[in-house]
């Protein structure tokens, strides 16, 4: 269950995380201007309490399947900046040895499982480690995030009506951030508080903000836990804003005039600084989180510099598995 | 423990091919009881084709499950499910329904491995009658070989002798990759000898189903039957036939397929399914590269006529591979002499 | 607008055209056991009311879009019994020539598009008539006919989320016979009144009978004038039964023990006598249009044995269209 | 009308594949009211990769529409809207996405016209970029030719200059089948000269790029560029190679492929994809039957390594055709005399 009032500590560690999420974000957009990172590179910066509050509100070894914007999702997970910074930039010690990039990164250890490219393909993947659980009775769940703009494929429909017959323990995330690329909410969809999909297949929903880290851990807690009882299945809608555009070639455009200002108001960091103050967390020690953070990632970035090409044995090796049981 | 004095034969049952691929999943659940079959109509309705029957008795709805018809979602839940650690079956009602999820088992069940750098495999048997049955009309009678067979992360195994399903089926569920494992409705009922002592076949092994010297047919599926009638009939014209099943059509038994064009120097593909860019196209394609000065004749394809299958069964009989034309190309292929 | 009270010459055309359907039906049943038909052969018996109220609630020319168990579909929109006998029978008359069969007819003349064997995978082409009658402001809609299995397939959410997001003039059609094959309603959703399904994508939607061909006309007719108007498509879920087993090969063991004679106490002609007893027609009057329907369907079936065989120039001649605008 | 004196040259312009794209597109919306563009971000955003860029702001939302990310059920209701009467050119973001809506490609568009024995039919363009860019990842690099092209009823195209892209959409859009028109994000920017006034070039001519007699490379879209530059660089190494490009997949222009073999008597097939059963064994197969004696060495296939690709562009590069490696599969068939 959801705490209502985070302590000091975990707050903290929240703002430690989210600070980490954007920090690295910033150096992957700069390392992609360098031409270090190649292909796509989806940013995730204005997003960070909806990941650090999905994964302090889940058990370790519960699932989380991610789409493509997913270097936030994998890094609140528990994987290193410096596994995932390699990944971005083809290296060997990338959580995907380098052949996964920006989009395909998992890691057992962190039961992360990526990293899907096709927008919705990933949704059925989360309904079937939550019918493992179920299989197995072994008391775990399953989450999956997924954007607005994949709430419109087919393959979330059927992911969801499966879950709630089969009464699978799995929480659709849907992080609405109010545009799929350049097109916004009300142009992709004629409802716009899309937790109302999950009425199609008579699933739980409700919506909760996503700039408020401990919102965000209250409402995945409860949703998690409603699952983990065997009540079912539920989607829970998640608001929030990305910053950046697209991807690293959108200029973004299309946002409304002063959206952008607007949202920024509510950032996840601000928010989580106001929460801070009452415990005394004044801005010297905030500023000395990030400092640390800035060292770390600084440590990412030139780590992944210098570790060494992904190998090509690694073509051959991944072709199948090959193994029998 | 002491050898008998004289190796017996082994015994041996008659079985249908749905029977013996039921005694394949019911020994691999028994075995493991992570193995589940999934699909539609597979538990109370007792199969579609009823290879199933029995099984909902013996292992309860939570290892024989029915679905609805949803396609993508299931085997999309499956995938997830094998990467959890189980290891379902999925049966496709028929082939034909599987392009409901092609996303799925292109995009996840095939790549999953090879992006995940080997963090997660999936170990999945998809299987279902594949092929013309009778009559079935444009939508209900496409083979799959040519079309799975083209994807790397995938293996492809298709099946038509009761004993070569049940083996294959339990080397296919005990395999850690996605193996589509393909079948046919006209073969369910054909009945075949089954050593009643448990076996595998090795996935990637070629079978010759009769020996030759003049022409190998290829093939694999219910054309191994035409392919047999045809080199029957061919013995007693005087020309000599092997036929080679291929039994796995990804990874192909290239050995195998080197061998036999080496020995008869001419070889002909009887496949069902489209022609243009089929397994014909890449066993000639792969065969002639490998072995161009051994082939006195080039490489014939018998497959369905290139065309979508119409509903009247006369037309169907005429798109579809036959004795005739197999015979035809043998004939063809063996007017070139050695070395002319 | 459904008229409220049909007339007595309204009322015996229906009941002429359900007693056709059924009769057509059971001569079909006997032709398979026959070997006259082969493959598949799925009957409608028991449904004849929602195909009748639904092709005399439309307008000639909006597009209909069936599914697989289109006899009844098809012979409603005016398709001669002969044309689909001998589809059947795979003749050269057929209504698609003998290449079609049982699951594959269309009639461009009769705006019916087919005829479709992947569950589901017709919806959308629905909405694309609809998109064209709104394209070309050309006051048309369009209806699709599909069951209760179907509403599980993402074709059928994507189609419906399109058709609302456009407003679409669409009628889904929603055939609820409690059945999916042997997976009975309960075993395939979590939620059984179907229409729901439209909730999540804030469509439209309501729930009719299907044993009274006069309530299945008026509510086709108040979905066609909703889609019409510009509001929006409609999920129309009509409730219905089908006596007889899924194909001809099911025995269908899977009924609830009593469930079929309860249904058959409502039966469309049963209901269909009781709206005209007051307008005077009694049983005489009723035997001679079954006799006359009767007359029909051997003639039919008579046609359809003696036809030509599917011509096999046929197989090349359908491969490509091959012309150009 | 007098004809001019001496033929003046055509006026030509210097396009980017892009903008002959769109040329083509805006010429055939404002010839024909019932042809409009759908797909994700076509309008507002002018296209993903700009090639609709301000199509919206002549046709308006009516005619240039932005769909929610529903690639099954934007391809089916395009379909439908073909049935109807539209003719419509659907936009994939990239034909990676198409396997989502692959049941709608496959038992619709491809199908109806013989299901509904010429009742209905599909005129209706689906196009996209197509092939690997760089470093996009294993599920956002496949090349789709060898997988629309098995299949009867499909039409595929795939180009590989702004002269061709612009000659044949148009034909592709006036066509009454459904065709699979294949581009390539790497060659939107490349420029190429394309004569002023409007022409057409036919689906199903393949065009020889650059002629030789020792071998003729037969490819086409991005890899005609990759065989260009092999065949300068051989010509130097003495070796004269022609570049057949054939632009249309499916139907294969078998007349010129069958002429070049009876010229060069040696060929190698250059395909972006998978190889298993891929286009290039097709072509492989096909002309070694039909040309068996003309043959002075086997047909070879370049083609992806049969991977799934990686994200590392150095790995990646690995995977994909190159001019090394065609050179190398020319000068092994050359190493082989005529007649030998
Ligand atoms: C099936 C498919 N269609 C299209 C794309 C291209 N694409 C990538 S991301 C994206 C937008 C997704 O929007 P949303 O789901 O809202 O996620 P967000 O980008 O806002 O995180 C699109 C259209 C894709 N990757 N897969
Ligand atoms: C995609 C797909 N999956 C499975 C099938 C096999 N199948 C044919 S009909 C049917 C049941 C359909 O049930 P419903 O939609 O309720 O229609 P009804 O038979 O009741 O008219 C199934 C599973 C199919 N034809 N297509
Ligand atoms: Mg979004
Ligand atoms: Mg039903």
């Amino acid at each position: 269950m959801g705490d209502p009032s985070p302590s000091r500590e975990q707050l903290l560690e929240w703002y430690r995380q989210m600070y980490l999420i954007r920090r690295f974000e910033e150096v992957a957009a700069k390392a992609y201007t360098q031409r270090k990172i190649m292909g796509f590179c989806h940013l995730y910066i204005g997003q960070e309490a909806v990941a650090v509050g999905v994964s302090a509100a889940l058990r370790a070894t519960d699932v989380v399947v991610g789409g493509y914007r997913i270097h936030g999702q994998i890094m609140a997970r528990g994987v290193s900046p410096r596994a995932i910074m390699a990944e971005l930039f083809g290296k060997d010690p990338g959580v995907c040895r380098g052949v996964g990039g920006s989009m395909h990164m998992a890691s057992q250890e962190h039961a992360f499982w990526g990293g899907y490219g096709i927008v919705g393909g990933h949704i059925p993947l989360a309904v079937g480690a939550a019918f493992k659980n179920k299989y197995l009775k072994d008391g775990g769940a399953s989450l999956v995030y997924f954007g607005d703009g994949a709430s419109n494929q087919g393959a979330f429909f059927e992911a969801m009506a499966l879950a709630e017959l089969w009464k699978l323990p799995c929480v659709f995330l849907l992080e609405n951030n109010y545009y799929a690329m350049g097109t916004s909410i009300e142009r992709q969809s004629a409802i716009t508080d899309l937790a109302r999909r999950a009425d199609g297949v008579g699933m739980k929903h409700w919506q909760c903000g996503g700039f408020d880290v401990a919102e965000v851990y209250d409402n995945v807690a409860k949703a998690a836990e409603h699952a983990r009882s065997g009540q079912g299945p539920v989607l829970l809608e998640v608001l929030c804003y990305r910053y950046r555009g697209h991807s690293m070639s959108d200029p973004a455009k299309y946002r409304k005039s002063g959206e952008l200002d607007e949202k920024k108001k509510h950032d996840c960091l601000l928010l989580c600084e106001d929460h801070l103050t009452p415990h005394g967390v004044g801005e010297a020690d905030l500023a000395k989180v990030r400092e640390a953070v800035d060292a770390v990632v600084q440590d990412a970035y030139e780590f992944a510099d210098a570790a060494a090409e992904a190998d090509p044995a690694l073509l051959y090796d991944f072709v199948l598995h090959g193994g029998t049981s | 423990m002491a050898l008998p004095i004289a190796a017996a034969a082994p015994r041996t049952s008659l079985l249908q091919t749905r029977e013996a691929l039921r005694r394949a999943m019911s020994e691999e659940m028994r075995r493991d009881p992570t193995v589940f079959l999934m699909g539609e109509e597979v538990a109370y309705y007792d199969g579609a084709y009823k290879v199933s029957q029995g099984m909902l008795h013996e292992f309860g709805p939570e290892r024989v499950i029915d679905t609805p018809i949803a396609e993508n979602g299931f085997s999309g839940l499956a995938i997830g499910a094998a990467m959890a650690g189980l290891r379902p079956i999925v049966e496709f009602m028929t082939w034909n329904f599987s392009l409901v999820a092609f996303d799925q088992i292109i995009n996840n069940a095939a790549k999953i491995y090879q992006m995940t750098a080997g963090a997660y495999h999936v170990p999945i048997v998809f299987r279902g009658p594949n092929g013309a049955a009778e009559a079935l009309g444009s939508q209900h009678s496409m083979a799959f070989e040519s079309i799975y067979a083209h994807f790397p992360g995938l293996k492809v195994v298709s099946v038509g002798t009761p004993k070569d399903a049940y083996g294959l089926l339990k080397s296919a569920i005990r395999d850690n990759d996605p193996v589509m494992f393909m079948e046919s409705e006209m073969l369910y009922g054909m009945k075949g000898e089954v050593p009643d002592e448990e076996f595998l076949i090795p996935i990637g092994k070629a079978d010759l189903k009769r020996d030759g010297t003049d022409c190998t047919l290829v093939t694999w599926n219910k054309q191994i039957h035409t392919c047999l009638a045809a080199a029957e009939q061919l013995e007693k014209e005087g020309i000599s036939c092997q036929v080679l099943d291929l039994r796995t059509i990804r990874p192909l038994d290239e050995q195998a397929l080197f061998d036999a064009v080496c020995k008869t120097h001419r070889m002909v593909v009887v496949q069902e399914g489209y022609t243009f860019a089929g397994v014909g196209a890449e066993i000639a394609a792969r065969v002639t590269e490998a072995c161009f000065d051994q082939l006195d004749a080039p490489i014939l394809r018998i497959t369905n006529k290139d065309l979508n299958q119409p509903y009247n069964p006369t037309l169907e009989k005429m798109v579809l591979p036959s004795v005739d034309r197999v015979k035809d190309a043998v004939k063809l292929v063996c007017s070139r002499g050695k070395g002319a």
